[in-house]
Protein backbone atom coordinates (compact mmCIF):
# COMPACT_ATOMS: atom_id res chain seq x y z
CA UNK A 1 0.00 0.00 0.00
CA UNK A 2 1.50 3.51 -1.08
CA UNK A 3 0.34 6.63 -0.01
CA UNK A 4 2.63 8.54 -1.97
CA UNK A 5 1.98 9.23 -6.31
CA UNK A 6 3.98 11.37 -8.16
CA UNK A 7 1.19 10.59 -10.32
CA UNK A 8 -1.76 12.67 -10.43
CA UNK A 9 -4.44 11.67 -7.71
CA UNK A 10 -7.35 9.73 -8.80
CA UNK A 11 -9.63 10.33 -6.09
CA UNK A 12 -12.66 7.91 -7.66
CA UNK A 13 -10.52 4.85 -7.12
CA UNK A 14 -10.08 5.96 -3.23
CA UNK A 15 -14.24 6.43 -3.24
CA UNK A 16 -14.52 2.63 -4.77
CA UNK A 17 -11.89 1.18 -2.12
CA UNK A 18 -14.27 2.44 0.60
CA UNK A 19 -17.50 2.01 -0.79
CA UNK A 20 -16.89 -1.57 -0.87
CA UNK A 21 -16.99 -1.42 2.41
CA UNK A 22 -20.88 -1.63 2.64
CA UNK A 23 -20.99 1.35 5.08
CA UNK A 24 -23.65 4.01 4.70
CA UNK A 25 -21.68 7.49 5.14
CA UNK A 26 -18.98 8.57 3.25
CA UNK A 27 -17.07 11.80 3.88
CA UNK A 28 -13.88 13.48 1.65
CA UNK A 29 -11.49 15.72 1.94
CA UNK A 30 -9.70 17.38 -1.38
CA UNK A 31 -7.08 19.43 -1.02
CA UNK A 32 -6.29 21.89 -4.42
CA UNK A 33 -3.01 24.14 -4.73
CA UNK A 34 -4.18 27.39 -4.88
CA UNK A 35 -3.29 30.48 -6.34
CA UNK A 36 -2.84 32.59 -3.54
CA UNK A 37 -1.11 32.15 -0.40
CA UNK A 38 -0.40 34.48 2.66
CA UNK A 39 -0.99 37.04 0.36
CA UNK A 40 1.11 36.18 -2.61
CA UNK A 41 0.27 34.87 -5.87
CA UNK A 42 1.55 31.57 -6.08
CA UNK A 43 2.50 29.91 -10.17
CA UNK A 44 3.16 26.18 -9.13
CA UNK A 45 4.87 23.65 -6.34
CA UNK A 46 6.73 21.32 -5.47
CA UNK A 47 5.99 18.91 -2.73
CA UNK A 48 8.67 16.58 -1.23
CA UNK A 49 9.11 13.90 1.29
CA UNK A 50 10.69 11.66 3.49
CA UNK A 51 9.49 8.86 1.69
CA UNK A 52 9.61 6.03 4.02
CA UNK A 53 8.78 7.85 7.24
CA UNK A 54 6.11 9.04 4.89
CA UNK A 55 4.23 5.90 4.06
CA UNK A 56 5.13 4.45 7.41
CA UNK A 57 3.10 7.75 9.04
CA UNK A 58 0.46 7.15 6.74
CA UNK A 59 -0.11 4.14 7.41
CA UNK A 60 -0.07 4.88 11.01
CA UNK A 61 -2.77 7.34 10.69
CA UNK A 62 -5.28 5.15 8.88
CA UNK A 63 -4.58 2.44 11.69
CA UNK A 64 -5.03 5.23 14.38
CA UNK A 65 -8.55 5.84 12.62
CA UNK A 66 -9.97 2.99 11.96
CA UNK A 67 -9.32 1.66 15.45
CA UNK A 68 -10.98 4.86 16.75
CA UNK A 69 -14.36 4.99 14.95
CA UNK A 70 -15.90 2.13 13.25
CA UNK A 71 -14.80 3.14 9.42
CA UNK A 72 -12.87 2.80 6.55
CA UNK A 73 -9.89 5.34 5.23
CA UNK A 74 -8.09 5.76 1.95
CA UNK A 75 -5.75 8.24 1.86
CA UNK A 76 -3.41 9.65 -0.53
CA UNK A 77 -0.92 12.58 -0.89
CA UNK A 78 0.91 13.53 -4.29
CA UNK A 79 4.50 14.49 -4.48
CA UNK A 80 6.48 15.99 -6.65
CA UNK A 81 5.66 19.55 -9.07
CA UNK A 82 2.17 20.29 -9.03
CA UNK A 83 -0.05 23.53 -10.93
CA UNK A 84 -2.67 25.48 -9.47
CA UNK A 85 -6.11 23.61 -9.26
CA UNK A 86 -4.37 20.13 -9.04
CA UNK A 87 -5.11 17.86 -6.42
CA UNK A 88 -2.90 17.35 -3.39
CA UNK A 89 -4.49 15.63 -0.94
CA UNK A 90 -7.09 13.23 -0.48
CA UNK A 91 -8.91 11.67 2.03
CA UNK A 92 -12.19 9.64 1.57
CA UNK A 93 -13.69 7.91 4.87
CA UNK A 94 -16.73 5.42 5.01
CA UNK A 95 -18.05 4.69 8.07
CA UNK A 96 -21.84 3.21 9.30
CA UNK A 97 -23.06 6.93 10.84
CA UNK A 98 -22.15 10.43 9.27
CA UNK A 99 -21.13 11.73 12.94
CA UNK A 100 -18.06 9.07 12.73
CA UNK A 101 -17.41 9.69 9.26
CA UNK A 102 -17.09 13.49 9.80
CA UNK A 103 -14.83 13.17 12.97
CA UNK A 104 -12.40 10.37 11.60
CA UNK A 105 -12.09 12.27 7.51
CA UNK A 106 -11.38 15.57 10.12
CA UNK A 107 -8.74 13.73 12.08
CA UNK A 108 -6.79 11.81 8.95
CA UNK A 109 -6.53 15.41 7.29
CA UNK A 110 -5.71 17.35 10.29
CA UNK A 111 -3.02 14.30 11.59
CA UNK A 112 -1.36 14.14 8.14
CA UNK A 113 -1.14 17.69 7.84
CA UNK A 114 0.93 17.50 11.31
CA UNK A 115 3.28 14.31 10.98
CA UNK A 116 3.55 13.33 8.02
CA UNK A 117 7.18 14.80 6.87
CA UNK A 118 6.11 16.42 3.40
CA UNK A 119 7.47 19.74 2.78
CA UNK A 120 5.85 22.42 0.50
CA UNK A 121 7.82 24.64 -1.74
CA UNK A 122 5.71 27.75 -3.23
CA UNK A 123 7.18 29.35 -6.28
CA UNK A 124 5.53 33.18 -6.79
CA UNK A 125 4.80 35.50 -9.87
CA UNK A 126 7.93 37.53 -9.04
CA UNK A 127 9.64 34.01 -9.95
CA UNK A 128 10.88 33.86 -5.84
CA UNK A 129 10.33 30.52 -3.83
CA UNK A 130 9.92 29.69 -0.25
CA UNK A 131 9.87 27.15 1.99
CA UNK A 132 6.28 27.12 3.45
CA UNK A 133 6.16 26.79 7.45
CA UNK A 134 2.46 26.37 8.68
CA UNK A 135 4.20 27.13 12.27
CA UNK A 136 5.21 30.24 11.63
CA UNK A 137 2.68 33.46 11.60
CA UNK A 138 2.70 33.73 8.19
CA UNK A 139 2.33 30.64 7.20
CA UNK A 140 5.11 30.82 4.55
CA UNK A 141 8.93 31.36 5.31
CA UNK A 142 10.16 34.80 5.61
CA UNK A 143 10.81 36.76 2.17
CA UNK A 144 14.30 37.20 2.58
CA UNK A 145 14.45 33.26 2.48
CA UNK A 146 12.90 33.30 -0.61
CA UNK A 147 15.84 33.01 -3.10
CA UNK A 148 18.31 30.31 -1.36
CA UNK A 149 18.34 27.70 -3.73
CA UNK A 150 16.47 29.47 -6.86
CA UNK B 1 22.26 11.23 8.32
CA UNK B 2 19.53 12.84 6.29
CA UNK B 3 18.17 16.53 5.95
CA UNK B 4 15.26 17.83 3.97
CA UNK B 5 13.81 20.79 2.67
CA UNK B 6 14.73 24.03 4.32
CA UNK B 7 17.36 22.81 6.86
CA UNK B 8 19.10 20.84 3.68
CA UNK B 9 18.82 24.52 1.98
CA UNK B 10 20.44 26.08 5.15
CA UNK B 11 23.52 23.47 5.57
CA UNK B 12 23.91 22.51 1.83
CA UNK B 13 23.38 19.17 2.59
CA UNK B 14 20.71 16.42 1.69
CA UNK B 15 23.22 13.62 3.81
CA UNK B 16 25.87 14.13 6.17
CA UNK B 17 28.35 11.63 7.59
CA UNK B 18 28.58 12.42 11.52
CA UNK B 19 31.80 11.83 13.64
CA UNK B 20 31.75 8.93 16.48
CA UNK B 21 31.17 11.64 18.99
CA UNK B 22 28.23 12.94 17.29
CA UNK B 23 26.66 9.49 17.17
CA UNK B 24 25.97 9.22 20.46
CA UNK B 25 22.51 10.98 21.14
CA UNK B 26 20.18 13.09 19.18
CA UNK B 27 20.84 16.26 21.00
CA UNK B 28 24.74 15.20 20.38
CA UNK B 29 23.80 15.56 16.66
CA UNK B 30 22.10 18.87 16.94
CA UNK B 31 25.37 20.66 18.67
CA UNK B 32 27.38 18.76 15.85
CA UNK B 33 25.29 20.48 13.00
CA UNK B 34 24.82 23.82 14.68
CA UNK B 35 28.79 24.03 14.33
CA UNK B 36 28.02 23.56 10.77
CA UNK B 37 28.26 26.86 7.99
CA UNK B 38 24.16 27.81 8.16
CA UNK B 39 23.81 25.47 11.41
CA UNK B 40 23.18 28.54 13.76
CA UNK B 41 19.68 28.93 11.90
CA UNK B 42 18.46 25.80 12.72
CA UNK B 43 15.67 26.55 15.42
CA UNK B 44 16.27 25.58 19.22
CA UNK B 45 14.53 22.29 19.04
CA UNK B 46 14.21 20.84 15.66
CA UNK B 47 12.41 18.05 15.49
CA UNK B 48 14.31 14.58 14.77
CA UNK B 49 13.28 11.05 13.05
CA UNK B 50 15.33 7.92 14.24
CA UNK B 51 14.10 5.11 12.29
CA UNK B 52 11.35 6.48 10.82
CA UNK B 53 10.10 8.15 14.36
CA UNK B 54 9.81 11.33 15.91
CA UNK B 55 12.33 10.70 19.59
CA UNK B 56 13.09 13.71 21.77
CA UNK B 57 16.53 15.24 22.03
CA UNK B 58 17.82 12.87 24.91
CA UNK B 59 17.00 9.38 22.77
CA UNK B 60 20.28 7.65 22.05
CA UNK B 61 21.45 6.26 18.80
CA UNK B 62 22.65 3.11 17.91
CA UNK B 63 24.91 1.71 15.34
CA UNK B 64 23.14 1.90 11.89
CA UNK B 65 20.20 4.12 12.98
CA UNK B 66 18.78 6.03 10.32
CA UNK B 67 18.64 9.84 11.61
CA UNK B 68 16.67 12.69 9.94
CA UNK B 69 16.47 16.47 10.91
CA UNK B 70 12.86 17.47 10.14
CA UNK B 71 11.85 20.73 9.40
CA UNK B 72 8.18 21.96 10.07
CA UNK B 73 5.90 19.74 7.88
CA UNK B 74 3.29 21.21 5.55
CA UNK B 75 1.58 18.31 3.99
CA UNK B 76 -1.75 18.32 2.79
CA UNK C 1 -31.08 23.66 -11.17
CA UNK C 2 -32.94 20.45 -9.84
CA UNK C 3 -31.96 19.17 -6.72
CA UNK C 4 -34.23 15.89 -7.29
CA UNK C 5 -33.24 13.32 -9.62
CA UNK C 6 -34.87 9.78 -10.27
CA UNK C 7 -31.69 8.91 -12.29
CA UNK C 8 -28.54 7.50 -10.28
CA UNK C 9 -26.45 10.26 -8.55
CA UNK C 10 -23.00 11.43 -10.38
CA UNK C 11 -20.59 12.81 -7.65
CA UNK C 12 -17.94 13.61 -10.26
CA UNK C 13 -20.74 16.15 -11.72
CA UNK C 14 -20.80 17.75 -8.13
CA UNK C 15 -17.03 18.07 -7.42
CA UNK C 16 -16.49 19.50 -11.13
CA UNK C 17 -18.94 22.19 -10.25
CA UNK C 18 -17.26 23.25 -6.91
CA UNK C 19 -14.00 22.90 -8.01
CA UNK C 20 -14.33 25.63 -10.50
CA UNK C 21 -14.64 27.89 -7.70
CA UNK C 22 -10.46 27.23 -7.49
CA UNK C 23 -11.32 26.93 -3.86
CA UNK C 24 -8.37 24.87 -1.78
CA UNK C 25 -10.49 22.68 0.25
CA UNK C 26 -13.36 20.45 -0.39
CA UNK C 27 -15.40 17.91 1.33
CA UNK C 28 -18.02 15.78 0.12
CA UNK C 29 -20.64 13.80 1.94
CA UNK C 30 -22.08 10.36 0.32
CA UNK C 31 -25.55 8.81 1.62
CA UNK C 32 -25.23 5.44 0.59
CA UNK C 33 -28.10 2.84 1.05
CA UNK C 34 -27.35 0.50 3.52
CA UNK C 35 -28.51 -3.17 3.46
CA UNK C 36 -29.86 -2.86 7.08
CA UNK C 37 -31.58 -0.55 9.46
CA UNK C 38 -33.02 -0.54 13.14
CA UNK C 39 -31.69 -3.98 13.34
CA UNK C 40 -33.59 -5.51 10.07
CA UNK C 41 -32.73 -6.72 6.71
CA UNK C 42 -33.52 -4.03 3.79
CA UNK C 43 -33.68 -5.40 0.34
CA UNK C 44 -34.27 -1.97 -1.38
CA UNK C 45 -36.54 1.65 -0.40
CA UNK C 46 -38.27 4.01 -2.27
CA UNK C 47 -37.80 7.73 -1.90
CA UNK C 48 -40.61 10.28 -2.51
CA UNK C 49 -40.78 13.97 -2.19
CA UNK C 50 -42.61 16.68 -2.38
CA UNK C 51 -41.30 17.69 -5.36
CA UNK C 52 -41.67 21.68 -5.56
CA UNK C 53 -41.32 22.21 -1.95
CA UNK C 54 -37.83 19.89 -1.79
CA UNK C 55 -36.40 21.84 -4.70
CA UNK C 56 -37.17 25.11 -2.88
CA UNK C 57 -35.69 23.97 0.36
CA UNK C 58 -32.35 23.03 -1.25
CA UNK C 59 -32.29 25.92 -3.21
CA UNK C 60 -32.68 27.36 0.51
CA UNK C 61 -30.50 25.06 2.12
CA UNK C 62 -27.36 26.05 -0.52
CA UNK C 63 -28.19 29.57 -0.42
CA UNK C 64 -28.54 29.50 3.22
CA UNK C 65 -24.58 28.07 3.41
CA UNK C 66 -23.14 30.22 1.07
CA UNK C 67 -24.33 32.99 2.81
CA UNK C 68 -23.16 31.64 6.20
CA UNK C 69 -19.16 30.90 5.15
CA UNK C 70 -17.08 31.71 2.04
CA UNK C 71 -17.93 28.43 0.02
CA UNK C 72 -19.78 26.55 -2.61
CA UNK C 73 -22.35 23.76 -2.54
CA UNK C 74 -23.36 21.04 -4.89
CA UNK C 75 -26.19 18.96 -3.65
CA UNK C 76 -28.67 16.43 -5.22
CA UNK C 77 -30.89 13.87 -3.74
CA UNK C 78 -31.99 10.88 -5.30
CA UNK C 79 -36.00 9.97 -6.32
CA UNK C 80 -37.64 6.67 -6.61
CA UNK C 81 -36.51 3.02 -6.10
CA UNK C 82 -33.21 2.35 -4.74
CA UNK C 83 -31.08 -0.94 -4.43
CA UNK C 84 -28.77 -1.41 -1.67
CA UNK C 85 -25.30 0.26 -2.29
CA UNK C 86 -26.94 3.23 -4.23
CA UNK C 87 -26.41 6.86 -3.92
CA UNK C 88 -29.28 8.48 -1.79
CA UNK C 89 -27.30 11.86 -1.26
CA UNK C 90 -24.23 13.58 -1.96
CA UNK C 91 -23.11 17.16 -0.85
CA UNK C 92 -19.94 18.43 -1.57
CA UNK C 93 -18.46 21.94 -0.99
CA UNK C 94 -15.37 23.75 -1.86
CA UNK C 95 -13.66 26.49 0.75
CA UNK C 96 -11.09 28.53 0.91
CA UNK C 97 -10.04 26.54 4.22
CA UNK C 98 -10.94 23.48 5.53
CA UNK C 99 -12.63 24.52 8.98
CA UNK C 100 -15.24 26.36 6.55
CA UNK C 101 -15.67 23.46 4.02
CA UNK C 102 -16.53 20.94 6.88
CA UNK C 103 -18.64 22.87 8.77
CA UNK C 104 -20.41 23.38 5.70
CA UNK C 105 -20.55 20.39 4.20
CA UNK C 106 -21.88 19.14 7.78
CA UNK C 107 -24.69 21.67 7.98
CA UNK C 108 -26.08 21.15 4.84
CA UNK C 109 -26.72 17.37 4.82
CA UNK C 110 -28.17 17.83 8.24
CA UNK C 111 -30.59 20.95 7.15
CA UNK C 112 -31.27 18.11 4.36
CA UNK C 113 -32.44 15.58 6.61
CA UNK C 114 -34.19 18.19 8.57
CA UNK C 115 -35.95 20.41 6.02
CA UNK C 116 -36.80 19.01 2.57
CA UNK C 117 -39.65 17.15 2.27
CA UNK C 118 -38.54 13.55 1.09
CA UNK C 119 -39.63 10.40 2.88
CA UNK C 120 -38.41 6.92 2.30
CA UNK C 121 -40.50 3.74 2.67
CA UNK C 122 -38.24 0.32 3.42
CA UNK C 123 -38.72 -2.91 2.13
CA UNK C 124 -37.49 -6.02 4.27
CA UNK C 125 -36.59 -9.52 3.50
CA UNK C 126 -39.77 -10.81 4.84
CA UNK C 127 -41.55 -8.82 2.54
CA UNK C 128 -42.97 -6.16 4.83
CA UNK C 129 -42.92 -2.52 3.83
CA UNK C 130 -42.67 0.61 6.22
CA UNK C 131 -41.72 4.46 6.04
CA UNK C 132 -39.03 5.71 7.96
CA UNK C 133 -39.95 7.82 10.71
CA UNK C 134 -36.30 9.60 11.88
CA UNK C 135 -37.59 11.73 14.82
CA UNK C 136 -39.62 7.80 16.45
CA UNK C 137 -37.37 5.85 18.85
CA UNK C 138 -36.42 2.99 16.91
CA UNK C 139 -36.03 5.47 13.60
CA UNK C 140 -38.70 3.26 11.31
CA UNK C 141 -42.22 3.16 11.55
CA UNK C 142 -43.95 0.73 14.28
CA UNK C 143 -43.92 -3.30 12.67
CA UNK C 144 -47.82 -3.45 12.96
CA UNK C 145 -47.78 -0.77 9.66
CA UNK C 146 -45.45 -3.00 7.84
CA UNK C 147 -48.17 -3.73 5.38
CA UNK C 148 -50.37 -0.59 5.13
CA UNK C 149 -49.73 -0.90 1.29
CA UNK C 150 -48.43 -3.78 0.68
CA UNK D 1 -54.51 19.63 -0.32
CA UNK D 2 -51.96 17.15 -0.89
CA UNK D 3 -50.72 14.65 1.77
CA UNK D 4 -47.73 12.41 1.26
CA UNK D 5 -45.59 9.15 2.08
CA UNK D 6 -47.40 7.64 5.89
CA UNK D 7 -50.39 10.40 6.02
CA UNK D 8 -51.66 9.61 2.32
CA UNK D 9 -51.93 5.86 3.58
CA UNK D 10 -53.43 6.69 6.78
CA UNK D 11 -56.17 8.83 5.45
CA UNK D 12 -55.83 6.34 1.81
CA UNK D 13 -55.68 9.99 -0.02
CA UNK D 14 -52.77 11.89 -1.74
CA UNK D 15 -55.18 14.64 -2.38
CA UNK D 16 -58.21 15.98 -0.77
CA UNK D 17 -60.70 18.75 -1.41
CA UNK D 18 -61.44 21.01 1.50
CA UNK D 19 -65.01 22.05 2.57
CA UNK D 20 -64.86 25.89 2.65
CA UNK D 21 -65.31 26.24 6.61
CA UNK D 22 -61.90 24.07 7.08
CA UNK D 23 -60.30 26.48 4.75
CA UNK D 24 -60.02 28.86 6.69
CA UNK D 25 -56.75 28.20 8.95
CA UNK D 26 -54.31 25.17 9.25
CA UNK D 27 -55.58 24.56 12.43
CA UNK D 28 -59.09 23.88 11.08
CA UNK D 29 -57.29 22.31 7.90
CA UNK D 30 -55.91 19.59 10.68
CA UNK D 31 -59.44 19.07 12.77
CA UNK D 32 -61.01 18.00 9.32
CA UNK D 33 -58.64 15.79 8.67
CA UNK D 34 -58.78 14.50 12.07
CA UNK D 35 -62.27 13.46 11.20
CA UNK D 36 -61.92 11.89 8.19
CA UNK D 37 -61.47 7.95 8.30
CA UNK D 38 -58.33 6.86 9.73
CA UNK D 39 -57.27 10.89 10.64
CA UNK D 40 -57.20 9.76 14.08
CA UNK D 41 -53.53 8.38 13.89
CA UNK D 42 -52.14 11.61 13.08
CA UNK D 43 -50.24 13.62 15.44
CA UNK D 44 -51.06 16.17 17.91
CA UNK D 45 -48.98 18.67 15.90
CA UNK D 46 -48.50 17.79 12.63
CA UNK D 47 -46.12 19.90 9.81
CA UNK D 48 -48.06 21.52 7.34
CA UNK D 49 -46.91 23.48 4.55
CA UNK D 50 -48.30 26.38 2.52
CA UNK D 51 -47.07 27.08 -0.73
CA UNK D 52 -44.13 25.12 0.19
CA UNK D 53 -43.09 27.09 3.48
CA UNK D 54 -43.80 25.18 6.68
CA UNK D 55 -46.26 27.22 8.36
CA UNK D 56 -47.77 27.07 12.33
CA UNK D 57 -51.42 25.99 13.18
CA UNK D 58 -53.09 29.54 13.11
CA UNK D 59 -51.76 30.46 9.94
CA UNK D 60 -54.94 31.63 7.93
CA UNK D 61 -55.41 30.58 4.19
CA UNK D 62 -56.34 32.42 1.37
CA UNK D 63 -57.86 31.32 -2.03
CA UNK D 64 -55.66 29.36 -3.91
CA UNK D 65 -52.64 28.74 -1.23
CA UNK D 66 -51.23 25.27 -2.11
CA UNK D 67 -51.93 23.38 1.34
CA UNK D 68 -49.68 19.72 2.51
CA UNK D 69 -49.33 17.76 5.36
CA UNK D 70 -46.20 16.39 5.65
CA UNK D 71 -45.21 13.15 8.02
CA UNK D 72 -41.48 13.30 9.64
CA UNK D 73 -39.07 14.02 6.79
CA UNK D 74 -36.60 10.95 5.76
CA UNK D 75 -34.34 12.52 3.80
CA UNK D 76 -30.90 12.11 3.29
Amino acid sequence: MSFLSTEPLDPASLFERVLASSRGAVTSFLGVVRDHHAGRRVTELDYSAYGPMAEAECASIVAEAEAAWPVSVALAHRIGRLAIGDLAVAVVVAGDHRDEAFAACRSVIEAVKRRVPIWKRERYEDGTEAWVDPTAASGAAPVAEGRLTS
Amino acid sequence: MLLFARYADLLGLATADLPIEAALSVNAVIDYLRGLPGGEHLPAVPVVAVNHRQVRGDHRLAPGDEVALLPPMAGG
